[in-house]
């Protein structure tokens, strides 16, 4: 029974990460129609800049900010620079255009800043409390925790609720008649960006502390967990991030706990055909288009 | 025995709204029925019905007596074709290439031909091609065969979606608005063609047909259906249908003078 | 000079009467990339510092070092590349195990000498299948047995758990502990995969578990962050590292300010420590490093770097003047090298493997520090020996003399 | 000739897809307050007539003014805040969201929150069954009530001039002439005007002011909607009736 | 107040006025047209594996590799618009069975120049069955969501050869043994030419089949599947089972070069096959030009080509350590990078659509001039 609170907690602490990242793969998916490939290089180059700053003034919080900063301008300047002159047409003419962005960022990162690790550092301590006798979540879990509720709940909120959330969904969606109806297209498209690769830092200033480093690869695993939990969830749904954020993270946990963690690729194969094959968009797809 | 597609007491609700109340109709061969009502009255879901895209809540179907259970893709094979509302048409396919694909499954030639390039494939193709460009000439597009539908007028697109629909040689022909966008003259022609499909010496077909076009309607139509909130509230000739009170008053309104004119 | 008077000189690929080119193959970008991309500009600065000093017998050692990424599909490609289009001597130095498995055949078959593999696994050491292939790096389960043999003798009676890399590295290390140990006396064993990077679930079991010592067959970063996590658990066994992931100065570097966590660390190294700076061969790297090398960062990597280039100048030496594929192959397997290493090297003709032993290191104080006697043994069922010759000074200009 | 006045200038356009141009040296007034219906044949280059005068592709050549500013080099997405909107051919209904939502969006870019709001309401009324289906998702829409929508939609902007693209495409006869009655409603009242094309000639005629016959990407014929009705040898000509 | 009569009335409508074009129907059957150009393709590349060297003959065999399994995933995702991302895995299963064929036969004493075929057409069947099963959960899914499984499916495969190393040999994999030349073409005869030779005949052969079957009324459902999931319907096309079929064409020729790249690796392991490999399969379908046999191979041979150049024009810069330290490696995969998005900004129809496009223009400004 220990080993499961053990094992669930762990999954959750991890899961909150790639709900975070999820979120910023979901958050550009509903902003642009596009899986962004280089989300996890971009937020990378992010955590990068907070390294700098954090060394150079010894805060960890000017580091952070200056990472949320980088971060949205970063998605700003991708669109701007590269994926605006993208032809959309095909759908995979982005995804390719990523994956070059990858290269050519994590080259960059290699060149400024060597392939060594890096250490990240952490704002509040990562030792779990003891509670009976049972070791649980760390302060720093905890801020993890915080960190991401209050993401999703503004994200949800914006989106659902307010006119730029409208009008980021409608430009999204139908650009053209958009713009007709006097949406800035261009300006929501740059604005996803940003907003997304916003949230890609913050996952990216989450999760590598908890991994192997700072490194021009870092996000590299993570981008595949995130992706996996934003497809489970449905890329629509920002809610549905956090779900499958935590479901891959405690699926993640179990398994490599109880079963061996050669396993778990399989293991995130099977999550993924279990649900999709129930529910083709996902956990926490809309009503399924009417095609006819 | 009853020939032809019948439908019986049909019900379909969408959630909390009733699409379909017990509709039942039936289109004999050689015959030209057509369902028309208000937007939104259940009348593509009609036709979803027929092609097996929605499962109806309730009622049941046949075809020349048997019960039908239908699934989209065996619809050729059934000898049903339909054309969509919008045109539906393939986009990276040549207008050509869009016809042949309307007759599918008269393809004798299978996989392993296909794939070694044998002549039999090849034969195949070559009779696919003809037939195509015989649909094609026959509605007067042949001149058109190579072109990418995205390029032509609405008008021409219409007629591919038909010549599509003709290729596969239904016994039933199911047209969702298939005047939709034309002008009076492609009106005329596209009357002028339904009334000929019952008639025609090879593959004669019934038609169902759904057209808010009310010249087109009364032209064409032996019988007529009238579908308001999912429910049949008026059956028969277009002389009878255009004449109740009940009609005039959901659906055709003011124009109902103009249309006859 | 008669150096043009050899018979078959002009038909050996690679080496001219001035010059002398080898390859490598490395991961200098990509995951892997971390710590191994210093190792062969090290070499090259080693080599550099040589040629300056009038090369090897007149010849200048060109080295050219072509990126794989790690990923075997890649080696394959820059090998050829290498061996086909560049016509190199020889490869020296290739790392990694599943990159370099792949061109073993591919080099026995055009006869390329395949000198001092950069990874511990046993398929360098198969002389009647690979003739020209030698190892450089400890076998793991020497390793591992020399972990062991110090819980043994000093850790006698405290709980032993285990965790290792799902793979020939974790496994002959695990062979190794348990060769010593005896095959029970594993309490809790664990392995993770590289491309899952959680351990959380590895190092929890082995506190739920009572383990008091822990011996990890990992790469730095894992390393790191088994360590870390056991901190963040409130669970601080004893560690025993491999080799492999116990380099002090990359440690620190992963960890930052958690760098504390690693007191009292146990490792094992067979060459000298880089923070020895009494030591005349890391006095003399040190030096080269800053001279032909950048001044870039100077850790076990760049001590290895050099090592390897040290002993194929010694290699090259001993083959003499007329310099043939076949004699240098004749002349590694003669064996009798010394060098930095505090292990001997193996080499004989029927013997292709390594280092054949190690010293235990120590974290004290932020200090990584050797302590104990070095030991030797075998990957077999052999015991584990004190290895007690004294250690040999480098020559006074740093290049190695003809034997 | 209320030429002078217009409130939609349109001067020697063309535009086309690629290379070659669709529309030649197209001229076009519609005055304020009145209805412009553009009839022509299919393929004659109606629809890329609007597209070029909302902004949705780009002329190739000529002016257009909205009362009396060029629109050259304006945005899409400023005109419907000069008071321009286009509703297009195949309804535009954005199929992602909700009717509540497609109508709000349409009012979106106005100062004037509660009048928007008011404007939705009427569209509400006006459209009975889009109120019934205010939660509905565009794609689960029937094709008449996707057309109902676009339609309402562009009016939530309380446009100045409005450029419908087939209006009737789809809809049934009593609410095409219920959209006919709408227009001359929202042109007497509220001075709309509006540019319409319109298949559907004889009832598209019978509430214009001004009937403009397009053939081959040119413009034939312009002439007063009630002539062009009643000139049989013009409607045989283009018309085909 | 009069009406202004612009343009005369239109005449005759253009249409059926051209008679029955509907592309002329080719001469010779689609098997002899196909097979000629393969032997020409064929003669030509022999020719070139006795002008070039062994290197060069080496990169072309893993061209030919690439090759195949790019052309099948551009039936699959340009033709068929299924986005797979887990072709690498397919490779995978084709490298491995051939792998496992080779040990069996050798380790069983069996020689001759037969193995080699079996071994291939092994890997072939093995795939074809991998790909029913993932194609089978593909025809439920679209895009993304595909996309999503499809990228398990490459991280799985490769991660079952470390699960089951009792077979795979884990992450070190399994040799390869091949066959050395036949005797027939002298004792000199470099291994490399050979290689070519072999690989570019497997490709070829595969080239001509799925050429075959893009022009044949399978090619067009599966264009009309894509564009038109409801049309091809009710035109009576089996949409799943159609996808289905494309996913095994397209999993039997990822298997073949996956099962090539092994014999010319003479090896086999994980690492070769990661999702990398999947993504830059994807790549060199669209960068070659989506959709389009041709594409693929100006994708396959910049796939081999590009890093390859990318690191050459690095070799012309001359660092000091310190810089090259930082460079080496980087460098040329920000060339790479930045090749990759011009490429896409600059031809978004690909290297093919961009030919096209050229051929096009040449083509009507030549038309011009004559008339
Ligand atoms: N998949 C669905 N989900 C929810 N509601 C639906 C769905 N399909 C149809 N409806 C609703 O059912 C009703 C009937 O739709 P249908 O498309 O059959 O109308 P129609 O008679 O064809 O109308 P129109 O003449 O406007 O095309 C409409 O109100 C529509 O909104
Ligand atoms: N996207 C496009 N690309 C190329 N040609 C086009 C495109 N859209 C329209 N065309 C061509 O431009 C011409 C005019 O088309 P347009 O749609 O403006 O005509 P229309 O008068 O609106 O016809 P309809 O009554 O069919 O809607 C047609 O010949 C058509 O083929
Ligand atoms: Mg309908
Ligand atoms: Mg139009």
């Amino acid at each position: 029974m220990d080993r499961f609170i053990f094992l669930t907690l762990d999954g959750l602490s991890r899961g909150a990460v790639y709900a975070a990242f999820a979120l910023a793969l979901v958050l550009i998916w509903r902003a642009a129609r596009v899986v962004n490939f280089a989300q996890g290089a971009m937020a990378v180059a992010a955590a990068y800049v907070a390294y700098s700053v954090t060394a150079a003034t010894g805060s960890y919080w000017l580091g952070f900010l200056a990472a949320l900063a980088a971060g949205l301008l970063l998605g700003a300047v991708v669109d701007r620079v590269v994926m605006r002159h993208v032809n959309h047409a095909s759908p995979l003419n982005p995804v390719i255009v990523a994956l070059g962005l990858v290269l050519l960022i994590q080259a960059v990162l290699g060149m400024i800043y060597g392939s060594q690790f890096r250490p990240a550092e952490v704002p509040f301590s990562r030792s779990a409390f003891t509670v009976g006798g049972l070791t649980v979540l760390s302060p720093y879990d905890l801020f993890v925790f915080a960190a991401v509720g209050v993401v999703v709940s503004a994200l949800a909120w914006i989106f659902a609720r307010t006119a730029v959330g409208l009008r980021m969904r409608a430009a999204a969606f139908a650009p053209e008649v958009s713009r007709l109806l006097g949406v800035n297209v261009g300006g929501m498209l740059t604005l996803g960006w940003a907003l997304a690769s916003g949230v890609g830092a913050l996952a990216a200033m989450l999760v590598i502390p908890t991994e192997l480093g700072l490194h021009p690869h870092a996000m590299d695993l993570v981008f595949v967990s995130a992706f996996t939990a934003a497809v489970v969830g449905g890329l629509d749904s920002p809610p549905g991030a956090v779900v499958g954020g935590l479901a891959v993270g405690l699926l993640l946990s179990y398994v490599s706990g109880y079963a061996g963690s050669d396993l778990t690729p399989l293991a995130v194969l099977v999550l993924l055909l279990a649900v999709l094959l129930v529910r083709p968009g996902g956990l926490f797809s809309t009503v399924a288009a009417r095609r006819v | 025995m009853e020939q032809g597609l019948a439908l019986h007491h049909i019900g379909v609700r969408f959630g909390g709204l009733t699409a379909l109340d017990d509709v039942s109709l039936r289109v004999p061969p050689g015959r030209v029925v057509g369902v028309i009502g208000p937007n939104g009255a259940g009348k593509t879901t009609l036709f979803n019905v027929i092609c097996g895209f929605i499962t109806p809540d309730s009622g049941s179907l046949t075809l020349d007596g048997r019960p039908l259970r239908p699934r989209p893709h065996r619809l050729t094979r059934l000898g049903i074709a339909r054309t969509l509302q919008g045109t539906g048409l393939f986009a990276g396919l040549t207008v050509l290439e869009n016809v042949m694909a309307g007759a599918t499954h008269t393809a004798r030639a299978g996989f392993l031909p296909a794939l070694l390039g044998l002549p039999r494939s090849d034969r195949d193709e070559e009779r696919l091609r003809r037939e195509a460009l015989d649909v094609l000439d026959g509605l007067g597009i042949a001149g058109h065969a190579d072109a990418a539908p995205g390029t032509l007028p609405f008008a021409v697109r219409q007629r591919v979606a038909l010549a599509r629909a003709l290729a596969a040689r239904p016994r039933l022909l199911l047209l969702d608005e298939p005047a939709g966008g034309l002008g009076a003259e492609d009106i005329a022609e596209l009357a002028e063609l339904i009334r000929r499909l019952p008639r025609r010496e090879t593959d004669p077909c019934a038609v169902l047909l759904v057209e808010h076009h009310m010249d087109l309607v009364m032209a064409v139509c032996d019988e007529i259906v009238v579908l308001d909130f999912g429910r049949v509230i008026a059956a028969g000739t277009p002389d009878d249908v255009r004449d109740d009170p009940a009609v005039t008053d959901a659906y055709l309104g003011a124009e109902v003078d103009e249309a006859a004119a | 000079d008669d150096g043009g008077s050899g018979s078959g000189r002009a038909n050996v690929p690679g080496v001219t009467d001035t010059e002398i080119v080898v390859g490598t193959h490395m991961p200098l970008t990509g995951p892997a990339a971390a710590g191994y991309s210093e190792i062969a500009p090290a070499t090259k600065a080693y080599f550099d510092y040589v040629n300056a000093n009038g090369g090897v017998h007149g010849r200048k050692i060109t080295y050219k070092i072509m990126d794989d990424g790690y990923n075997p599909a890649n080696t394959q490609q820059v090998v050829r590349q290498l061996v086909l289009q560049d016509k190199v001597f020889a490869i020296l130095n290739g790392l990694g195990t599943p990159t370099h498995t792949g061109v073993l055949d591919f080099l026995k078959t055009n006869r390329v000498p395949d000198l001092f593999v950069a990874s511990g696994s046993r398929s360098w050491d198969q002389p009647d299948k690979y003739p020209g292939t030698f190892g450089f790096n400890p076998d793991y389960t020497v390793e591992g047995k020399i972990l062991a043999h110090h819980i043994k003798t000093n850790l006698a009676g405290r709980k032993v758990c285990f965790l290792g890399q799902d793979d020939d590295f974790g496994r002959d290390s695990l062979l190794g502990v348990e060769k010593i140990l005896g095959a029970g006396a594993v309490a809790v064993k664990q392995t993770y995969v590289t491309s899952n990077t959680n351990v959380g679930p590895q190092i929890g079991a082995f506190k739920a578990a009572g383990c008091q010592v822990v011996v990890l067959a990992t790469v730095p970063g894992f390393t790191a962050l088994s360590i870390g996590t056991a901190a963040k658990l409130g669970f601080r066994p004893q560690w025993l590292v491999s080799n492999v992931g116990a380099d002090h100065a990359t440690l620190t570097k992963q960890l930052g300010d958690a760098a504390p966590l690693l007191e009292g660390m146990i490792g094992v190294n067979y060459l000298p420590m880089q923070n020895d700076t009494a030591n005349p061969w890391i006095q003399l790297f040190t030096r080269i490093n800053k001279e032909y090398n950048g001044n870039a960062g100077f850790n076990g990597n760049t001590v290895y770097g050099m090592a390897v280039g040290y002993l194929f100048v010694q290699a090259l030496l001993a083959a003499g003047k007329d310099l043939t594929r076949e004699s240098i192959v004749e002349a590694v397997e003669k064996g009798g090298f010394q060098g930095p290493g505090l292990a001997p090297l193996r080499f004989s003709a029927t013997d292709h493997s390594g280092y054949g032993g190690e010293r235990l290191t120590r974290v004290s104080g932020g200090v990584q520090s050797y302590f104990g006697p070095a030991y030797e043994t075998d990957e077999g069922d052999g015991p584990v020996n004190e290895y007690t010759a004294p250690a040999v000074a480098p020559p006074a200009n740093g290049v190695p003399t003809g034997s | 000739m209320s030429e002078l006045g217009g409130l939609l200038v349109v001067r020697g356009l063309s535009a086309g897809y690629g290379a070659a141009p669709v529309l030649h040296d197209v001229d076009l007034t519609v005055a304020p307050g009145s209805i412009s219906a553009v009839v022509g044949a299919n393929g004659a280059g109606k629809t890329t007539l609007l597209r070029a005068v909302s902004g949705m592709l780009r002329p190739l050549a000529g002016r257009i003014e909205l009362a009396g500013e060029d629109l050259r080099g304006t945005p899409v997405e400023q005109l419907v805040r000069r008071g321009m909107a286009h509703v297009p051919e195949g309804r535009g209904v954005i199929g992602e969201l909700s009717v509540d939502e497609n109508l709000r969006l349409g009012g979106l870019w106005r100062r004037d929150r509660a009048d928007a709001a008011r404007a939705l309401d009427e569209v509400y009324q006006l459209f009975e069954p889009l109120a019934r289906r205010r939660r509905h998702l565009g794609h689960q829409l029937s094709g008449g009530e996707r057309q109902m929508l676009a339609l309402g939609r562009a009016l939530v902007g309380r446009p100045r001039l409005l450029l419908l693209d087939e209006p009737s495409l789809g809809l049934a006869p009593r609410v095409v002439a219920q959209i006919m009655a709408l227009l001359r409603q929202l042109r007497d009242r509220t001075g709309l005007a509006v540019l319409l094309v319109e298949q559907n000639v004889r009832s598209a005629l019978s509430v214009a002011d001004q009937g403009v016959v397009m053939s081959l990407g040119r413009v034939a014929a312009t002439a007063p909607a009630a002539e062009l009705r009643d000139d049989a040898d013009l409607r045989h000509a283009y018309l085909g009736f | 107040m009069s009406a202004t009569r612009a343009v005369a009335p239109p005449q005759e409508s253009p249409v059926g006025a051209a008679g029955r074009p509907g592309a002329p129907r080719r001469r010779g059957g689609t098997l002899l047209r196909h097979l000629a150009v393969a032997v020409v393709a064929g003669l030509l590349l022999v020719g070139v594996s006795y002008a070039v060297e062994p290197f060069r003959n080496f990169q072309l065999a893993t061209v030919a590799a690439y090759l195949c399994a790019v052309a099948g995933l551009t039936v699959l995702t340009g033709l068929n618009g299924q986005l797979a991302l887990g072709h690498g895995a397919l490779m995978a299963t084709g490298a491995y069975t051939v792998a496992l064929c080779q040990n069996a036969f050798y380790d069983r004493g069996l020689t001759g120049g037969w193995l080699l075929p079996v071994s291939l057409a092994a890997a072939v069947v093995a795939t074809v069955a991998v790909g029913a099963v993932v194609g089978v959960a593909a025809a439920r899914l679209r895009g993304p969501y595909l996309a999503g499984v499809t990228l398990a499916v490459a991280i799985v495969v490769p991660a079952l050869a470390v699960t089951f190393d009792g077979v795979f040999n884990g992450e070190q994999g399994l040799s390869v043994p091949v066959e050395p030349p036949p005797l027939a073409l002298g004792p000199y005869f470099p291994y490399e030419r050979w290689q070519l030779w072999v690989a570019g005949a497997a490709t070829l052969l595969a080239l001509v089949l799925l050429a075959n079957l893009v022009g044949s009324r399978y090619g067009r459902t599966f264009r009309a599947v894509r564009d038109d999931e409801v049309a091809a319907r009710l035109a009576g096309i089996h949409v799943a089972r159609t996808q289905v079929l494309a996913f095994v064409v397209s999993a039997a020729t990822a298997g073949l070069g996956g099962a090539l790249l092994a014999v010319l690796a003479q090896s086999v392991s994980p690492g070769a096959f990661s999702m990398t490999l999947s993504l830059f399969l994807l790549m060199a379908v669209v960068i070659g030009g989506l959709g389009r046999l041709a594409g693929a191979v100006w994708g396959a041979v910049l796939l081999v080509a590009l890093p390859d150049l990318s690191h050459s024009v690095t070799e012309l810069f001359t660092l000091s350590p310190a810089a090259a330290q930082r460079l080496e490696g980087n460098l040329p995969l920000a060339i790479f990078g930045t090749t990759l998005i011009v490429v896409m900004i600059v031809a978004p129809g690909g290297v093919q659509g961009l030919l096209s496009r050229l051929g096009r223009a040449v083509l009507a400004r030549w038309r011009a001039r004559r008339s």
